[in-house]
């Protein structure tokens, strides 16, 4: 369908970010499968699952990156396979990065990054619950905003809401998950 | 001595200490006067002294992020809102970022400058709540009834402005929704004048009362790093020196245009956090002043077609609201509905140092920790 | 402690200051022009007439979908021509108006009802109901069978024959459990929406429909895995 | 029959008694009616300093607040816990409101109407004060719940450690009147009351008054953040209400010693004594509440380091000026006493606004190593020096 709205040229990333994407590319090499930039100011990085953990203390030790604040780490299930991915800043450099990791869609195993930034331990706890991601040494990995008790990923594609039928003028849920507590 | 008879406490030959101590566990919350909203502390006390603090979230789970995959991004608007429901502007104006920084799409001037303006009064209000409910929690009456007294004025102008005083529902996709009333910008600049006035009498009335002083100096300190660790921003973060503000640190809308400055402490104690909430006050009231005064004419929203279909792709975009950097990761797939919106709620991340601060300090300081941290659970649990 | 008196002064000075307190009840604020505060169905000052056309946007854009409209065909008196043949005009049936039991003017109230329309349906058949069935229950099992639920309209016209008011056969017909007010409906289903987008590796709407159909791994048969 | 009233009448022991039974219900008038007063007028102070006006619908200004909230009480149901030592559930308000009532007796209210005029007038309700403690324990003790045994214990720590204070504080006075009377007392401030003569001494006392009624800055056993409603936490309706009284009337007495030890008790130019001595009273009532409305809580520990560590040092050295000033000026004594005590108050306020400024500065002495952190594209603005307290210049 034809955009409706005149989308502007892809605005042109930044000088810093541009060295700081040599900096990566010259460090990680072949292990970074793919580099891009996100409307010119956001570094976007992914990287396999097995060497998250050395490319995230690279990000935070090296001396011209410094992402030493972790904003955000937010979990997707793309259906065909599961995606974690952190958005990290860097304070004394003025940057904003992406790093993404995709693991897989049913049983999604992925390296805590808890050791490196502390911040990260609710925030993966919070994907674990919405999710079911599975963050290995993670000091405690339970729920968060869930009930104990409560049984399956609610932001999983293919968790079904409770459907509501009304046969003979009383409500009666179908499907969804069985709450084992009950 | 078999073990079982060891009581819990006594030493290896038998004799009990000369002071029998044991720790016990006290709830606080979740239905709690002094805990923002409904937010479970879980405390193991050693008479005065706290031990372990164990915060227990998800009271006020709405699921919001699973909401918002069934909506249109227009009808999405709504429920961003109900985040942090004493600033409610700021977060709409995260997520409307978020969508047109998507589409890549150019705000009129004006709907930047209107932007601003009811951004920084929302601030405002939030900065209010807070510091009013802080000092509640230390057992002062009388200045939460003067902040909201200031606060029911900006919900009034509010009012006029977009109808509703705690879910607006101003921003849109592309500017905003309605233009200024006409009188209301003079409202506005009689209601900063009167504001003034009362800042500077709550400043006289708490920064030198020695009793204040006795219960928020030295209190919770975050050092720089601690406070970077743990992802800490906002005023929690100013009030340790460390200089990250989103309006400057990534600049957005026309904070530049105005000359935005953002405002810091050193001590990074409760006291400074308070502080750095009462400057930031100020420079919301001059943002809005010089925002009035240089307001550009022109359209209030760009042209939009009815039914949104922002292109796919993802992003991140994020503001500085008044707890944090609330940031928003949209993934579209073209359709009208986000694929997903993952919301970076300021408080949440900024509770997370709270049994970090509170461990080893007296059960009276928790409350007075938890009034600096500024923590709404509708944004934590979301 | 020179705070403290500092303190003790500004409240001295408050303690003499006028007051802000409004007397709700007494006294109560003039809402501005723009302010949304309750929902309702508005008339055309001068005619009385709803603005509502029953265009069912509302219903369609409301976020939580809280607002259900039902609308009646209206072929009443309008002062627009219409812009199509069949108008959907509609007007809003109020509880029990229709059992108004004063005579005189009716108050105009936004929830005014137009006159039951008589044209619909062929309702002949209701009149002599009464004396065949002997009793009231016997009536209302009889419309059941007829409708499959007890329609309002049905039994308004069942009321006026009686000569009775609309509320006494609801209380009746809700005594008895297998009598239906309500339209047997589906209720509500939630799916998922679907799409792709070329930049991220998205699923397409097959792949979604046909995940939707797997239980979650978790969910419904037996103990979840993850625990 | 006259005759034989008259005789018995005559009869000094039989007027003593009536005269015991006339300040009884006299001291049970003026309790109850103030105490009724108190409670709307809490309300209203506390709603006029926020810029409200407090009860509004009971009565013409809310007056009927107290009668109602009274009505209230009685009809609440008395909940007694279960495993309560029910004894001493049901002596312990008693015990807490029996000696506010016992020291009215000695309270002044002209020179004619005291209940009697005992010669150690000034100690007697001093130790009633400290029977409240008892009390106080009591109750916490047989409500057999965690949170009234921890507020009890925390409440007894406090009187107990702000009763010696209180205590010394009024020695000063006793040097300059030396008689423990009150109606001397107040006969010997003819000319010039004590407070423009010992201001300090007023000053501790009337904190350490504040302390004693667990009012306004010290009331923590009430906090809401941690213990629930301290020692009255299992208490409701009559008994609740009983303890209520109490505080109240410990109020009263703590308003009324310092009204006759103070400000001259009854004395005043045109109107009767009682209308003066009431008016005092009510002066210092009003000051409790506003107190209240103003001021927040004190932190425990940080309550006992300024009985211990400023308190009670304060109040050792006004005695010791005092007393040597009186043996260095037998004669005009007032003068150099009133000078030293004016300069005592003003170094006390001094000394405590500096003491705490240096605890700004030292946090912020702290801060100053830390490295800056976080560059963005403008250099943030040091707010204010963090708080320079009362001093600070607004910049």
């Amino acid at each position: 369908m034809r955009p409706l709205i005149s989308v502007a040229r892809r605005p042109t990333p930044d000088s810093r970010l541009v060295a700081a994407a040599e900096i990566v590319r010259g460090h990680l090499g072949p292990r970074l499968l793919s580099i891009s930039y996100q409307a010119g100011d956001i570094l976007c990085l992914e990287v396999d699952r097995s060497d998250l953990l050395a490319t995230a203390t690279f990000l935070r030790d090296a001396p011209e990156l410094r992402f030493d604040f972790l904003s955000c780490v937010s979990g997707v299930d793309m259906v065909s396979h599961m995606l974690v991915v952190y958005h990290l800043h860097s304070l004394s450099n003025r940057l904003t990065a992406q790093l993404k990791v995709k693991a897989d869609a049913r049983e999604p195993v992925v390296d805590s990054v808890s050791a490196i930034w502390p911040t990260a331990n609710w925030h993966e706890r919070e994907a674990f619950d919405m999710l079911g991601i599975q963050f290995n040494g993670h000091p405690n990995l339970e729920r968060l905003l869930l009930v104990e008790g409560f049984v399956g990923y609610p932001l999983r594609r293919n968790y079904q809401l409770p459907r509501r039928r009304w046969p003979h003028g009383r409500m009666v849920e179908e499907g969804g998950p069985v709450d084992e507590r009950s | 001595m078999s073990e079982a008879e060891i009581l819990p406490g006594q030493t290896e030959d038998g004799s009990l200490p000369s002071v029998f101590t044991e720790e016990f566990s006290l709830n606080l919350g979740p239905q709690h006067p002094s805990t923002h909203g409904v937010l479970r502390l879980l405390v193991r006390l050693s008479g005065e002294i706290v031990v372990d603090c164990k915060p227990y979230l998800g009271y006020l789970h709405r699921g919001v992020e699973k909401i918002l995959e069934n909506r249109t991004y227009m009808q999405g608007i709504r429920y961003v809102d109900q985040f942090d429901y004493v600033s409610g502007m700021l977060n709409e104006h995260s997520y409307v970022g978020a969508v047109e920084r998507l589409m890549q799409l150019e705000v009129p001037r004006r709907a930047e400058y209107l932007r601003v303006v009811v951004d920084e009064l929302s601030r405002i209000c939030s900065h209010l709540v807070a510091i009013g409910t802080a000092l509640l929690d230390l057992g002062a009456w009388t200045p939460i009834t003067y902040c909201f007294r200031d606060r029911e004025e900006i919900l009034d102008l509010f009012e006029e402005l977009c109808g509703s005083r705690l879910n607006f529902n101003y921003h849109r996709v592309g500017g905003v929704l309605f233009d200024l009333p006409e009188g209301w910008v003079a409202k506005c600049l009689s209601f900063l004048a009167r504001f003034e006035r009362s800042l500077d009498e709550l400043e006289e009335f708490v920064n030198g009362n020695e009793l204040f002083i006795a219960r928020l100096v030295g209190v919770g300190v975050i050092t720089p790093e601690m406070g970077i660790a743990y992802g800490i921003s906002g005023p929690s973060i100013r009030g340790s020196g460390v200089n990250f503000d989103i309006r400057t640190y990534r600049p957005y809308s026309v904070y530049t245009e105005l000359g935005f400055e953002p405002q810091l402490a050193t001590a990074g104690d409760c006291f400074a956090r308070y502080l750095v909430r009462m400057a930031e006050m100020r420079e919301s009231v001059r943002m809005v002043r010089r925002a009035l005064e240089g307001l550009p004419e022109g359209p209030v929203r760009a042209r939009m077609p009815h039914y949104l279909l922002p292109p796919k792709g993802e992003t991140y975009f994020s503001i500085e609201s008044s707890k944090g950097e609330l940031g928003v990761y949209l993934i579209s797939d073209g359709t009208a509905n986000p694929y997903r919106v993952k919301v970076r709620p300021p408080s949440f991340v900024n509770l997370q140092i709270l049994p970090e601060l509170v461990k080893g300090q007296k059960v009276a300081d928790i409350v007075a920790i938890l009034g600096s941290i500024d923590v709404v659970m509708g944004e934590v649990d979301r | 402690m020179l705070g403290v008196f500092q303190g003790l002064k500004i409240t001295i000075k408050h303690f003499f200051s006028p007051k802000v307190t409004r007397m709700y009840p007494y006294e109560k604020r003039v809402l501005p022009e723009r302010s949304r505060g309750l929902i309702q169905l508005i008339t055309e000052p001068e005619t009385g007439v709803l603005k509502c056309e029953a265009c069912l946007l509302c219903e369609k854009v409301c976020p939580p979908r809280a607002i259900t409209i039902r609308y009646e065909e209206r072929n009443a008196f309008r002062w627009r021509p219409l812009a199509r043949p069949k108008s959907k005009a509609a007007y809003y049936r109020p509880r029990e108006v229709a059992a108004y039991p004063y005579e005189g003017p009716r108050p105009l109230s936004p929830m005014v009802l137009a006159p039951v329309s008589e044209a619909d349906g062929d309702d002949a058949w209701l009149d002599g109901l009464l004396e065949e069935q002997g009793d009231l229950v016997g009536a209302l099992r009889a419309i059941q069978e007829r409708y499959g639920h007890l329609p309002r309209r049905v039994l308004m016209k069942l009321a006026r024959n009686l000569g009775v008011s609309v509320s006494e056969l609801f209380s009746s017909a809700s005594l008895s459990p297998d009598l239906r007010l309500d339209p047997i409906s589906d209720g509500f289903v939630a799916g998922a929406t679907n799409g792709d987008s070329s930049a991220l590796v998205l699923p397409g709407p097959q792949a979604l429909q046909a995940v939707e159909r797997q239980p979650n791994p978790s969910q419904g048969g037996g103990a979840s895995g993850a625990e | 029959m006259t005759e034989f009233v008259q005789q018995v009448l005559s009869d000094p022991t039989v007027q003593r008694v009536l005269w015991l039974i006339v300040t009884l219900l006299w001291s049970l008038l003026f309790l109850l009616t103030s105490v009724l007063i108190l409670i709307w007028g809490e309300r209203k102070v506390l709603g006029f300093v926020q810029d409200r006006y407090g009860p509004h619908h009971t009565g013409k200004w809310g007056l009927l607040q107290s009668p109602v909230d009274a009505l209230k009480m009685m009809t609440k149901e008395d909940v007694v816990p279960l495993l309560a030592d029910r004894v001493v559930f049901w002596l312990a308000p008693i015990a807490f409101f029996a000696p506010v009532l016992a020291a009215f007796v000695v309270l002044p209210f002209s020179d004619v109407l005291v209940g009697a005029d005992l010669n150690i007038g000034l100690i007697y309700p001093l130790a009633l004060g400290s029977i409240g403690v008892v009390a106080i324990i009591a109750a916490g003790w047989c409500s057999n719940s965690k949170y009234s045994l921890l507020g009890a214990f925390r409440s007894a720590a406090q009187m107990i450690s702000y009763e010696i204070p209180m205590v010394l504080s009024l020695v000063p006075v006793l040097l300059l009147s030396n008689s423990l009377s009150l109606q001397s007392i107040i006969r010997q401030q003819e000319g010039i009351w004590f407070i423009l003569v010992l201001p300090f001494a007023f000053l501790t006392f009337f904190i350490c008054g504040l302390a004693e009624t667990n009012r306004a800055p010290f009331d923590f056993p009430e906090t809401e953040s941690e213990l629930v409603a301290g020692f009255m936490t299992e208490y409701s309706g009559m008994r609740w209400a009983m303890f209520y009284l109490g505080e109240y009337g410990n109020m009263i007495v703590v308003s009324a010693l310092a009204a006759t030890l103070f400000l001259g008790g009854w004395q005043g130019p045109l109107l009767p004594g009682i209308v003066w001595f009431i008016g005092k009273v009510y002066v210092f009532l009003f000051i409790f509440l506003w107190v209240r409305a103003t001021l927040p809580r004190v932190r425990v520990d940080q309550l006992m380091d300024f009985a211990w560590k400023w308190l009670i040092p304060a109040t050792l050295l006004n005695i010791a000026v005092v007393a040597t000033l009186a043996l260095v000026f037998p004669s005009g004594y007032l003068i150099p006493i009133g000078i030293a005590n004016w300069l005592l108050s003003g170094g006390f306020v001094w000394s405590l606004t500096r003491y705490m400024q240096g605890r700004v500065e030292k946090s912020k002495r702290l801060a100053a190593a830390w490295a800056p952190m976080g560059t963005a594209e403008v250099p943030g603005k040091i707010v204010v020096a963090a708080g320079e307290g009362v001093l600070a210049r607004r910049s």
